[in-house]
């Protein structure tokens, strides 16, 4: 059996993106990597999820290694990431090192500095003010959402409207009164990458 | 999992959600459990669902108390199930010896995370000889299932509950912090509706029988000795028909790799998906069933092999039953890794060139 | 009254932004930071212009040991 | 199923004359649902009595058919093998978490647990307490010997202070060992119980009181009122190092001291 | 031995101006014995004040270099890197084994456990009870939160009717996990403790009375007096889902109706 | 034992009791257990003599109690000793992890009874993985000292308290009934003072000194693997020097009995004192150290041997070892008496020259 | 009490020979047997010469049910 | 290191006697086996001592296996007897099929019938009335004395004398007040066994 052939066989060239999604805990580290993931597997891609857990959890940083392929995902492990996704300082500090030079790197500038992205070896580096953004929406809470929205746009690894989709499905399920906050955040997240 | 998951779908599902909904779907009718870490999912999924599909949720005062109830439970007559980590599985062994020397059939998930004492939170594999060569006093043995990714837990987990059933036995799915934390696309529409054998040796009453008696207590030396020969019996049946393992890679590999569970996975890239070119022919030898041990397996291929290296997050355990499986036809080495850290592609790669180039 | 006053010090290191000082606090002396620092927390801080009375109230329910609280005196002349 | 009148044809009768006209009303017989077998237990042990009366008490609410039975280890281990019901063994203490499993999957039948004072209160302390607290609707029987027959003589919880045994060859010392331990009177500490009592077995008296609150202990279970433990203060003459009568006598004189007899909660009654 | 004032130099102040020729007096300081380090509790959890108070009571009874803590397994776990004495680890729910241990070794330290409600009154009850029973000259600081926080907030023992939790989604039901567990009145079941109180710490009143609490009970083991168990209802805003003010109201305004403060037993007093 | 024994004078002693006094002469301070037979005697020794001889000694709740009670007086700095039988010593396993974990030295005795469950009282040899392996969870070994006879009970029990200090750690005497039962004529006079090693990490209050911390838990990974493998480093220093066995029988055997405890004092005879002429030569190969196992010595052995013939009161435990050690040199062949019964010199002559005549 | 009698009948396979329904027949009707049995047991005994009065207290004592106790009666006739 | 070498070497030709006593519990059955081991060892023999345990006790018979040689001894078990003692009737229907063709079997015939004495093989057979001995004595309790001093007489497996001192030593440190009666049961068996 392959490790996870029942979601889709492999494939002989597999396109495979690996990703780091951190932050600080309640920042929505974890929605993000699953709205990335849910997207990914309504598109016929391979997953892993893989969030950090236990005592590091606790007013600490939340983090999430996600691996998108076409094919099977062996390790589920991001060493190396094709991208970043980076809500807090803390994150900021302990996971770009991890960064493939040529990799993507996504900040939430309203959080945090990084003053020589260009040690990073980073093939592009998004800026994005996030939280204010979101407090300009007039909910902190979708700060997640205005990341993902823009890393969707800068990477081109799921299509935006089927990540839309997901997110509506995501929240119609839990708090359907946040959907409307998050999609104009989604959005607002795609703009600022395109003008970027 | 968020929920009763709709069927003909693929679902984004934890390991540890993945085995409480193939309990469930099992037909396990009865959970008992304390908390610990890796596997708290597992536990709050039961929670939450278990109770609205038929069955009893219970958490348990204590591991002690977890298994014994499970106990109480097999004994009377349902499939039953526990689940914790490595030092909650510590505290089960005089239970699981206790149901061993009962017959009771029920599933033991070891989400298994690094020690020894308090240790962490975060994988290993530490666990092999406690779950393979019965951590318990007295001689027994429980069939080790090893899932490598979440679609097995749910496909082990399912299994575990018949082979429970068909031998009487407490079953244990070995499986560690990361395989019960990571969530994969997983489906459980294909698993058939559970068929639990007939117990007729089970606690319901008298109504229309003889009274039934479950003990372990065996005064005579004799009739213990009885009892203990009717074991190695069914466990020779069970090495000889139970044996579950997966081999990857050329069939005239020089150098085995041999590694379960998350340790495996690792490996299976550098079969499928070499990180670099090796110069020599690789293959993954994979056991499914840790107990029974794919002995006549490894055997065979270790007699056209150079080498071997078993590849595990641990001191090395595994490695004595290779060790025992080769007899000497080849030379075995161990890359170990401990204390919550996961080996690599890159560093087996570079100790398999080390040896082997 | 005139001739001491208590100096409150929140050792922000420890603080983690509960805001018990500040509901606690009979004079309003203390208020919690809008702006998060890099670890992410909104600390407490002193508001320059009331008055602390030394009542303690605000060190006894702070969980993180995070506030010192200091007489200060004129020196007697005798 | 069950074999006919146990106590017919066994053993050798010492009997009076009989004449052919008369007319035989049985005043008391073994109870059907012991089986034909001599017990382990010493001469003059409670754990005798108190199978007698589980097997009486079953018999006459007509359960013997539904009753499912958790033995301890400890000297009852081979309860199973003298009361005719479907029974199962415990780990050492744990007869509450197993009786929990069985009750759970099985609510409609009659599941009670028989344990020792070492078992109960000392090994399987946390067991019996949580067990009781979560109101399990299952029947405790509970023989407080204050010792541990079994093994052959150590401390018990239960022990009477400056009681010699293996384990306290100077007596029970309470600075370093402790008071002996009132189960009843902890367990009352706690809401869902709803019938906690303390009895013994060493006059004939005692005995009908002691069957009586058993019986209403089933009752409880049967209609649904909840967790019952009766607590029976049992005679070990042989690691009291006394005859059957001085441990009797012992009971009523000296450890009732310890242990007051009573009913210390019944919820039923109340209500 | 010690590194100096721990208070000092620490962190960034916000500090009112000073004048050259003034007197200062310290009104409140870090206690010396907290070490310099940022604890990993959540904001507003009760822990956080415990320690404060242990390291207050060690420090004013002059014992920091006697004392020898046993931290639990739970969110205090990491309680040795916090507070400046000896320490050990104790596996989850055995600190009161260990401490006997400790403390029949050392009979002149001072020992003391301190202890979450799923350490103590779940896995340890059997500990917890038998340790009392025995009348261990030691100390529990026994932390209650209602919820197993360090597992990210399963059903404690503790945990109110109704309350949500991570195995009760749908609120703690008694019909099937029982009751809140009451261990002070449990303990006050035993003859051997000598003091046994349960106190909170959400308003600055509350926590001078838990400090007073606190230093009696350690002033019980260094007169050899006995047992203590201080009880100590405690937030825990994380999982109860509430910011930390609303956590302290709870406590006040519906915790202690299941959990009433008081001393429950005080022999010192008494005698 | 009656009482103390007087200096110089060889007293007739339960395997039971010479374990008690012996670790009493070898500065055992602590003592807690709970009751369970076969070995009450020694609980009831210690009962009596300790608390007269300057130490402690508690009757624990539990055996898990009995475990940590051992930790706290461990970590308080005293010689510390527990034991128990099989189902007791499987409810100890959690707490020898955590021992382990905290580098705490102690001394625990099983005087193994037959399993599984309760099985019975017999003397049975089933625990061998359990103590050779680590019961518990994570990588761990105890060193495990097998005696033979009541004298070397007392040998061992003294060494035992000795490799405890020696490497921080717990060490277990794997008794049996029979050798905790048997009397025989035992001295004492020749063991030295005790001289526990100085104990700097002890807890005994800071004045004068840093404080002290005992932990198992190391949360970041590479701790934990650090740890790990400085435990690997004193296992490797403990298998080279800590191997202790012995060979009886001619240099030039053909035949080799492997046997430990009970069951080699049996294989014994046919060595020294055969019930019938064998048509070859037999020695017996006797590990004294069940972990570290004679290896190398054993694979020096089978290098000459026509073939082995283990003899186990279990299902077959050791004999994974001396397979692993003899690595293919020779067949092995198992003789199994389970269920507490004891093997006779009889059908081992037999069970031999079935196989090598 | 002339038309009815009771019979006691020890049943001494399960008899152990405690003693305690000798102790408790307040008839003195039974007693223990002088000459141990195969097994070492000095079992209980019926005496001949001493009415039973039915009151059960040998019965209820016994630990062994090793007691049996039956009601004679002349029938009525009518 | 022998097993029991610390008491004598091993010697080539080793003179070795196997025996069982048996009775009911409560009879004094070990007490005779100690009182031999302690004699024996006393004489410069190795001795081994297994008495049965545990369940067994209670209610039912107590046994012991004792062995006694000049030189290592291997098993303590004694599947073949060269002597039985047997102290009651159960004892006797278990042990005797255990007996060595041509051994000694010392029976208690107050408490004992064994119609067929020959079918057992023993060299021979020495019946005691030392229930009824004891009791003539004054107390029944010594019943295993009288079977002792018989036993000692009959096999000559160690010296009268050391017996007897070692009865002696063995009831001052227990109850110094029954020496005199067991002393006088134990005379009283060996003139019993002389006199058979
Ligand atoms: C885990 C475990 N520990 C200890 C024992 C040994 N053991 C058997 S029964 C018993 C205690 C018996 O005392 P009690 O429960 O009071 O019952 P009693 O024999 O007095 O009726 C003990 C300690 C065991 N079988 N298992
Ligand atoms: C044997 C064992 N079982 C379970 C756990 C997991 N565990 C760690 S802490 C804990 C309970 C924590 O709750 P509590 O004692 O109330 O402390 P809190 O975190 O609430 O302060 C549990 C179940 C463990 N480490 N070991
Ligand atoms: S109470 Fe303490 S931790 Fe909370 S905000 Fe105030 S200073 Fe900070
Ligand atoms: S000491 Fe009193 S007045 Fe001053 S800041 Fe604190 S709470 Fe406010
Ligand atoms: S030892 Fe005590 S409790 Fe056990 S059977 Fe004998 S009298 Fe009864
Ligand atoms: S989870 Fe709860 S108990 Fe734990 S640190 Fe956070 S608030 Fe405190
Ligand atoms: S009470 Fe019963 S067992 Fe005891 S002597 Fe009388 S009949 Fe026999
Ligand atoms: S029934 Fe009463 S009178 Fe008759 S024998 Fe029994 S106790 Fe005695
Ligand atoms: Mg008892
Ligand atoms: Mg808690």
């Amino acid at each position: 059996m392959q490790p996870n052939e029942q979601a889709a066989p492999a494939a002989t060239t597999d396109q495979e993106h690996r990703l780091i999604i951190a932050g600080f805990g309640g920042q929505g580290v974890l929605t993000i990597a699953k709205l990335l993931c849910t997207t990914a597997m309504s598109e016929g891609k391979n997953v892993t999820y893989l969030p950090s857990y236990g005592a590091e959890v606790r007013g600490g940083t939340a983090n999430c290694q996600v691996v998108v392929s076409s094919g099977v995902i062996y390790s589920p492990l991001v060493e190396q990431a094709d991208s970043l996704i980076i809500l807090n300082q803390l994150s900021c500090d302990r996971f770009v090192v991890r960064l493939k030079p040529g990799g993507l790197l996504v900040l939430n500038s309203s959080a945090v500095a990084l003053d020589d992205a260009s040690q990073t070896g980073a093939r592009q580096v998004l800026r994005l003010p996030a939280a204010d953004t979101a407090a300009r929406i007039g909910n902190v809470k979708v700060t997640n959402s205005v990341m993902l929205g823009a890393f969707v746009r800068a990477s081109g690894l799921v299509a935006e409207e089927d990540c839309l989709a997901a997110l509506r499905e995501h929240w119609s399920r839990r708090r359907a009164e946040v959907i409307d906050p998050n999609v104009t955040a989604f959005r607002r997240g795609v703009e600022l990458a395109a003008e970027a | 999992m968020d929920s009763e998951q709709p069927e003909g779908k693929v679902a984004l599902v934890s390991g540890n959600e993945a085995a409480g909904e193939a309990a469930i779907r099992a037909g396990c009718r009865f959970y008992a459990g304390y908390p610990i870490t890796p596997q708290n999912e597992l536990t709050a999924y039961i929670a939450d669902q278990l109770p609205l599909r038929g069955g009893v949720f219970i958490q348990a005062e204590s591991e002690l108390a977890a298994i014994n109830m499970v106990f109480g439970a097999s004994a009377a007559g349902t499939r039953a199930m526990t689940s914790s980590s490595s030092p909650g599985i510590s505290l089960k062994q005089e239970g699981i010896s206790y149901m061993v020397g009962c017959e009771l059939p029920a599933v033991i998930i070891n989400v298994q995370r690094a020690g020894p004492g308090l240790g962490n939170i975060s994988p290993a594999q530490g666990d092999y000889y406690q779950a393979t060569r019965g951590g318990g006093h007295g001689d027994y043995r429980c069939i080790s299932l090893a899932p490598f990714s979440v679609q097995e837990v749910c496909d082990l987990t399912y299994l575990a509950f018949d082979l429970a059933d068909a031998y009487r036995t407490p079953v244990i799915l070995l499986a560690d912090g990361m395989i019960g934390q990571m969530m994969e696309p997983v489906r459980f529409d294909h698993l058939p509706a559970p068929s639990p054998t007939p117990r007729p040796w089970a606690l319901t009453g008298t109504p229309g029988r003889k009274r039934n008696v479950i003990k372990s207590l065996r005064l005579p030396p004799e009739e213990l000795e009885a009892f203990n020969l009717k074991l190695q019996d069914v466990y020779a049946t069970i090495e000889q028909r139970e044996v579950r393992l997966e081999v990857t890679g050329p069939d005239d590999a020089e150098v085995l790799l041999a590694a379960y569970g998350t340790s495996a996975r690792i490996c299976r890239q550098i079969v499928e998906r070499p990180l670099r070119q090796l110069p020599f022919k690789v293959a993954l030898f994979r056991p499914i069933t840790l107990w029974p041990f794919p002995t006549a397996k490894l055997a065979e291929l270790a007699e056209k092999a150079r080498g071997i290296l078993v590849v595990e997050m641990s001191a090395g355990q595994m490695v004595d039953d290779v060790r025992m499986a080769v007899a000497g036809r080849c030379p075995i080495e161990l890359l170990a890794r401990m204390g919550g850290n996961i080996p690599s592609a890159a560093e087996i790669t570079e100790k398999l060139i080390t040896l082997f180039a | 009254m005139s001739d001491k006053r208590f100096e409150v010090t929140i050792l922000t290191h420890f603080c983690k932004g509960c805001g018990l000082c500040v509901e606690f606090c009979p004079e309003g002396k203390l208020y919690i930071e809008q702006k998060p620092d890099m670890r992410g927390i909104q600390a407490a801080a002193v508001r320059a212009d009331v008055d602390c009375t030394g009542c303690l109230q605000c060190a006894t329910i702070c969980p993180d040991a995070a506030i010192e609280i200091v007489r200060v005196e004129a020196p007697v002349s005798t | 199923m069950r074999s006919g009148n146990a106590g017919n044809g066994m053993g050798k009768k010492t009997t009076t004359k009989r004449t052919e006209s008369e007319v035989k009303r049985v005043l008391y017989e073994r109870p059907r649902a012991l089986l034909d077998v001599h017990t382990h237990y010493c001469a003059g042990c409670g754990h005798g009595t108190m199978h007698r009366l589980l097997a009486e008490v079953l018999e006459e609410l007509g359960v013997l058919e539904q009753a499912i039975g958790v033995a301890p280890v400890g000297c009852a281990v081979l309860a199973y093998d003298y009361v005719d019901i479907d029974w199962t063994e415990a780990a050492h203490g744990r007869a509450p978490a197993v009786a929990t499993g069985l009750k759970r999957v099985h609510p409609d039948k009659v599941v009670f647990t028989y344990q020792g004072d070492g078992d109960l209160a000392s090994i399987g302390m946390a067991e019996t307490i949580h067990a009781a607290n979560r109101g399990e609707n299952i029947t405790v029987i509970f023989i407080n010997n204050a010792i541990y027959g079994m093994t052959q003589g150590q401390m018990a919880p239960t022990t009477l202070i400056g009681q010699k045994t293996k384990t306290t060859p100077r007596g029970r010392d309470p600075e370093t060992t402790g008071y002996p331990l009132k189960v009843c009177e902890l367990l009352d500490q706690l809401v869902a119980p709803v019938l906690l009592a303390r009895t013994t077995v060493v006059t004939p008296k005692h005995v009908r009181q002691t069957k009586a609150l058993l019986k209403k202990a089933f009752q409880c279970q049967m209609e649904n009122v909840g967790y019952s433990l009766i607590e029976v203060l049992s005679p070990c003459p042989t690691y009291w190092h006394m005859t059957p009568m001085e441990a009797y006598h012992f009971i009523e004189q000296t450890v009732t001291d310890s242990f007051p007899l009573g009913v210390i909660r019944d919820v039923k009654d109340r209500a």
